[in-house]
């Protein structure tokens, strides 16, 4: 049950709500849209030949190019990329989902853009929800207790984010 | 709790006494490393727990994206501390994976060599500190007496007994010195029969045995939803090993070994019968059982290790000539997971073609092996909260990174 | 002569000593608000009395006195004390009309006793009890009064050795079990009293209850 | 001991010369204490290394760096002894003093050979446990005082643990009571003189039983070994005493190896014979009968044999603390109530049964005995025949004919002038065993 009968598996599915499809790259990976994640992760899990119990891993890709020279020849423009790594143990395979987000949803209040979380699925999204939501700024909803996990309950800012400034000082100690 | 009765006035006549939260950590003798347990307990019987991490936190990832591979090496050293070699071996075969780049055999048996041994190093560190946890002195000091043996011989190796950075991308930083493999020899005949010394300190100790039998008891379903990993996993009886149902790139590393996953299949452990038989009030998936899981797993790898040396001896080809330091990565991404001491150690590498990464991840098997602390310590005693987190064998560098 | 006038003095000198330990520290328990010093005090009163009975010779007396009030009484009651302590060290004011009730009952108590024990003749001969002692061959420690022996069972009124070991007389050993029996009757009442206080005053929270104390 | 000093000085009987011996007492207890502390946690730190394949110390002062222990005391005396800040102060500085008093308090009754107790006291076994319950005192106060939670816990654990195992190691003391016939310590030493046969452990199997159980309660009790909830490194930070440094805390632990040194000494009289060696020696070469010097011999030898057997107890314990992990707090209650008491009831039983029946033990052989045994064999023989010859109770005939009895089997009483000095063994009073029955109801 190679990953290429998952991936038609899945467009007989869910055909309009899969963006993308890369098959040939190192780790096979699709891109849905973020609405959907949870009845396609659902799916996922669920149905016995695909049955990936496992959440490896969510991991946010903050594209952005801070420096202009070099951002003027991106073909792509600035976007976070959430991804997220299943395998399966019964059936030893494993497959990336990946969801495109604009980087802010209201840039000048700050607002995370929005995922739904995956927590009620697998319960380790609910620690690596909230280590990507302190450490890249991405809000999930339906999360049992978002808060910070690595950095201080009070923390500003979001130290992963490619245009991220440590601050200046923190509790009287120096930052820069 | 009291029940809605309907005159109120009827006094309840049970002890309700108030609840207190305690704190156990961050600086707390039995939390390996700064960990920090918020406990809701009244009196001994604990009613939640939760597990506050962040204290070890560097941000490795972030600095990662301004360090060539082979730079952020010695970051990985860093993160499971107790087992450096494993971690540099993950990051070393993420980056060979996105540039497919080619080993030599004898190279891949070097790894194999190093890692196990790296392996055993582990256990016996995670072995002491459960005796350390529960209360006995001497098996710590018996498990670092034999672990300072092979810090000795990672030292003639790479120079360091703690942060090697001996594995790197495209092979080692160096070969192994002349007259090692005879030291190598030399320890493991003399290290095996010290094994039996450890079951009878510990693993048959009817204390120990009371301390850590069905305590902590997780089920398989529950291990595989919380993501938990390595002897953790195979504690609660799946049967999941990275070094058997792992990748290509690091499958193939292991082919042509004989060795078996430990994992209690249908009641016994694919053990002869000269060690310790499963007491009968230990039930699968509690802490007498990722303890035992660990102690045969040293017996597996002094096998590997037995083998990776006489195929490293015979093996042709350089032992892994690492790639340039600013090497170009190809753009792509790539993410594997092999199989730490502690757990899947994962590493995902995103590159934008420059010899600097975009994005570097490092997915921690204890991340998620603590965040099972909370349900498996519901309702238990004080006295057994060091006994689970001791059990999950956690290391603070690399759940916090 | 020096030492009988020193044997006086030191049998006296610990008695009084012992004596003024336990009173002190007796009223010390009424005086101080803190219940846990309380607790305490009353351990070294009680431990006085204990070094009452070593010193009158009774040593089993003075050991059951030690084991079973300093001993048993005291951890009942420091269990008590933490059941009902809500902050760490809570403190019990106690109004002023609860002192004069205290005074009047304490007072009258005080005042029967005094009469009684100066009413008593025997208690005023001289110490001409410790030659009876002796040759009794019963209570073999070296300063056994007559207190000591009336507590360790020996009926001190009537001292001659054949007729009292013939009925096997108590002396004051049953009054002495008797009043610890009811003294730990009190204290499992008052254990028990605090404990279900606690809870009216909790379920009293939720129904606004007009019979909590 | 003192009355060898108070009739030298002729102060015998004086209110001045009690308390002359009272002080004289208390200072060599003293440093039985705290010379046994110094000595073991030196011997604690030795068998520690060599238990986990290591020298201990070694360079502190000479070759086996015995002065360690020294100079830990130094450290701790200069170290500057924090009051915690929420802590009740008067309570806090006074804890280790009750616990160390009571822990040293129960040396008084403890004979180190024969006669040679501070004071012998009649009722001595419950005396001594009556004031080893008291240690527990301590521990709470400092526990409730320090203000910490950590100390808190340590506290309660340590409570209910030694409140409960006071039972079962009542139950166990009483077998040697009744096998020897009285409390005073004294005596049951004098019991059990002669070859190691007359020890009351090897009287038989169930007193043997019972030895092994009382031996696993005065662990408990003392707080040590697979038993030390209080202090539990591993969950509670320190327990009891984590907020105490420098001198206090080393009240703590002399109040520790104390009773430590207690309860061994404790067992070695009840079940070891006391001063009396395997082999009575000094009754064969007839030392305690030629005159002074010989019996000061005799008896020093016998303390040297308690202080062995002690330490051997001691010794144990340490070993048993450096191999076994700690049990949780539960299951130290269920050994207590599920194992030890039925067991120690038991044993009880099978004891009495095995005495009133009479069966054969290895003390019916009276190998070596000297005079001292036959006062035993004759108050078994007196109780049977006065129960056979009427129902009332033990007239006076038979207690003033007793008394003679035994006054016969001393040695013909010197004159006074010359009392062989160190008193008990020549005086008749404390030979007369006052069998436990004419005391509680006399």
């Amino acid at each position: 049950m190679n990953e290429k009968s998952i991936v038609e598996q899945l467009e007989a599915q869910f055909g309009d709500q899969i963006v993308a499809v890369e098959l040939d790259a190192i780790d096979q990976w699709i891109e849905i849209q973020p609405a959907s994640l949870i009845e396609i992760c659902q799916y996922l899990r669920d149905t016995d030949g695909i049955q990936l119990e496992m959440l490896n891993c969510i991991t946010v890709v903050d594209y952005l190019q801070t420096d202009p020279k070099k951002a003027a020849k991106l073909d792509w423009e600035p976007h976070l990329e959430v991804v997220y790594h299943l395998s399966s143990i019964s059936h030893k395979h494993s497959l990336v989902v990946k969801l495109k987000l604009d980087r802010w949803q209201d840039e000048d209040q700050q607002l995370l853009p929005d995922v739904p979380s995956v927590s009620q699925i697998w319960s380790t999204a609910d620690w690596h929800e909230r280590e990507v939501f302190d450490l890249s700024g991405v809000n999930f909803t339906g999360h049992p207790a978002l808060k910070r996990i690595l950095c201080p309950e009070d923390w500003v800012g979001y130290p992963l984010r490619k245009d991220y400034q440590m601050p200046q000082e923190y509790h009287g100690i120096r930052g820069r | 709790m009291s029940s809605q009765l309907d005159d109120q006035r009827i006094i309840e006549f049970d002890v309700r006494t108030d609840e207190m939260l305690v704190n156990m950590g961050p600086q707390h003798p039995s939390t390996h490393g700064v960990l920090r347990l918020v406990l809701r307990t009244d009196g001994e019987i604990i009613s939640q727990v939760e597990p506050q991490i962040g204290y070890l936190h560097r941000c490795a990832e972030k600095i990662g994206e301004n360090l060539t591979p082979r730079q952020w090496i010695p970051y990985t050293d860093r993160m499971d501390y107790l087992a450096g070699m494993n971690m540099n071996l993950g990051w070393a075969l993420t980056v060979e994976k996105l540039m497919e780049h080619e080993l030599s055999d004898k190279a891949k048996h070097l790894r194999v060599l190093i890692a196990e041994l790296g392996r055993i190093a582990s256990h016996l560190v995670g072995m002491g500190a459960y005796g350390l946890d529960l209360g006995t002195f001497s098996p710590f000091l018996y498990a670092f007496r034999e672990r300072e043996k092979i810090l000795d011989l990672f030292e003639d190796v790479c120079g360091a007994r703690l942060t090697y950075s001996y594995l790197t991308p495209g092979g080692a930083t160096a070969d192994l010195p002349p007259g090692w493999l005879e030291r190598c020899q030399e320890f493991l005949d003399q290290f095996e029969p010290v094994i039996q010394e450890y079951h009878a300190l510990l693993t048959t100790n009817a204390i120990f045995i009371k301390r850590t039998a069905g305590i902590g008891v997780m089920s398989a379903e529950m291990a595989i939803d919380y993501g938990c990993t390595g002897p953790v996993l195979r504690g609660s009886g799946v049967n999941h090993d990275l070094r058997f149902h792992g990748e290509e790139i690091y499958t193939e590393m292991y082919d042509g070994y004989i060795f078996d996953v430990v994992c209690e299949k249908d009641g016994s452990y694919p053990v002869d019968e000269t060690y310790p038989p499963v007491p009968e009030d230990a039930v699968l998936g509690d802490c007498w059982h990722r303890f035992y899981v660990r102690m045969l797993e040293v017996v597996q790898s002094i096998k590997l290790v037995r083998q990776a040396m006489e195929r490293y001896s015979s093996a042709s080809g350089d032992w892994g000539i690492p790639i340039k330091l600013s090497q170009r990565l190809p753009a792509g991404e790539a993410y594997l997971e092999t199989e730490a001491p502690r757990g899947q150690m994962g590493f995902y590498l995103v590159s934008d073609g420059t010899a600097i990464p975009w994005r570097v991840r490092a997915r921690s098997s204890c991340f998620c092996n603590l965040s099972v602390t909370a349900p498996l310590c519901q309702g238990c005693l004080l006295a057994d909260v060091p006994a689970i987190v001791g059990s999950l064998d956690v290391v603070m560098g690399e759940i916090d990174r | 002569m020096t030492s009988a006038l020193l044997a006086n003095i030191s049998s006296d000198l610990f008695f009084i000593v012992f004596a003024g330990i336990a009173c002190v520290f007796a009223v010390a328990v009424l005086l101080t608000s803190n219940i846990v010093r309380m607790a305490f005090y009353l351990v070294i009163s009680l431990g006085a009395t204990a070094g009452l009975f070593f010193l009158a010779g009774a040593e089993f007396v003075g050991a059951m006195q030690l084991m079973i009030y300093v001993g048993g009484t005291l951890v009942l009651l420091i269990f008590g004390v933490m059941l009902t302590a809500q902050s760490r060290f809570v403190n019990m004011r106690t109004h002023p009309r609860d002192w004069i009730m205290a005074i009047i009952v304490g007072g009258s108590l005080l005042m029967l006793l005094l009469t009684a024990a100066f009413r008593v003749p025997s208690w005023h001969e001289e110490q001409q009890v410790i030659a009876a002692a002796s040759e009794l061959e019963v209570a073999d420690s070296k300063t056994a009064t007559r207190l000591g022996l009336a507590l360790s069972g020996v009926r001190v009124d009537k001292i001659n050795a054949d007729e009292q070991l013939k009925q096997g007389m108590s002396g004051y050993l049953l009054p002495f079990v008797i009043v610890s029996i009811h003294l730990l009757v009190v204290l499992i009442g008052a254990a028990y009293m605090a404990r279900s206080k606690r809870m009216v005053r909790r379920t009293s929270e939720q129904a606004e209850d007009t019979t909590s104390s | 001991m003192a009355e060898l000093i108070n009739i030298r000085l002729g102060l015998e009987g004086s209110a001045f010369g009690s308390i002359a011996a009272a002080v004289i007492h208390a200072l060599l207890l003293l440093h039985v204490v705290a010379v046994g502390a110094l000595v073991f946690i030196w011997m604690e730190r030795k068998i520690a290394g060599r238990i986990q394949d290591r020298l201990g110390p070694t360079r502190v002062g000479g070759k086996f760096g015995w002065l360690q222990t020294l100079a830990d005391g130094l450290k701790l005396i200069t170290k500057e002894d924090i009051t915690p800040q929420n802590a009740d102060k008067m309570l806090f500085k006074i804890a280790p003093y009750v616990s160390f008093a009571a822990s040293y308090a129960a040396f008084l009754a403890l004979p180190f050979a024969d006669g040679w107790v501070a004071n012998n006291v009649n009722s001595a076994v419950f005396f001594v446990l009556a004031v080893l319950g008291l240690e527990v005192f301590g521990v709470i106060l400092a526990g409730y005082s320090s203000g910490s939670k950590w100390s808190l816990f340590g506290a309660i654990r340590e409570a209910a643990q030694v409140v409960s195992y006071e039972v079962p190691l009542g139950l166990c003391v009483v077998v040697p009571v009744f096998l020897a016939g009285t409390m005073n310590l004294v005596t049951i030493g004098n019991m059990q003189a002669g070859y190691f046969t007359n020890w009351f452990v090897f009287h038989d199997i169930f007193t043997f039983g019972t030895f092994w159980i009382f031996f696993t309660c005065a662990t408990a009790s003392v707080n040590r070994a697979p038993f030390d909830l209080a202090e539990a490194e591993s969950e509670l930070v320190a327990g009891f005493h984590t907020e105490y440094s420098g001198l206090r805390w080393s009240f703590f632990f002399m109040a520790e190896y104390g009773s430590m040194f207690l309860v061994s000494g404790l067992g070695a009289i009840l079940f070891f014979g006391g001063w009396h060696g395997p082999i009575p020696l000094m009754s064969i070469l007839g030392l305690p009968e030629s005159g002074v010097l010989g019996n000061y011999l005799a008896n020093l030898a016998g303390c040297v044999n308690f202080m062995l057997k002690a330490v051997v107890g001691v010794t144990v314990m340490m070993w048993v603390r450096w191999t076994l992990p700690r049990l949780r707090i539960d299951q130290v209650i269920t050994t207590c109530l599920k194992y030890c008491v039925p067991l120690a009831s038991v044993c009880f039983i099978g004891a009495v049964g095995w005495q009133v029946l009479d069966l054969p033990s290895p003390s019916d052989w009276h190998l070596g005995t000297g005079p001292a045994y036959k006062v035993h064999e004759e108050w078994a023989t007196h109780t049977n025949n006065s129960a056979a010859s009427g129902a009332d109770d033990r007239g006076p005939e038979t207690t003033e004919q007793y008394q003679r009895e035994s006054d016969q089997l001393l040695p013909p009483e010197p004159d006074d002038a010359d009392k062989p000095l160190t008193g008990s063994s020549g005086s008749p009073r404390s030979l007369t065993a006052t069998p436990l029955g004419q005391e509680l109801s006399p």
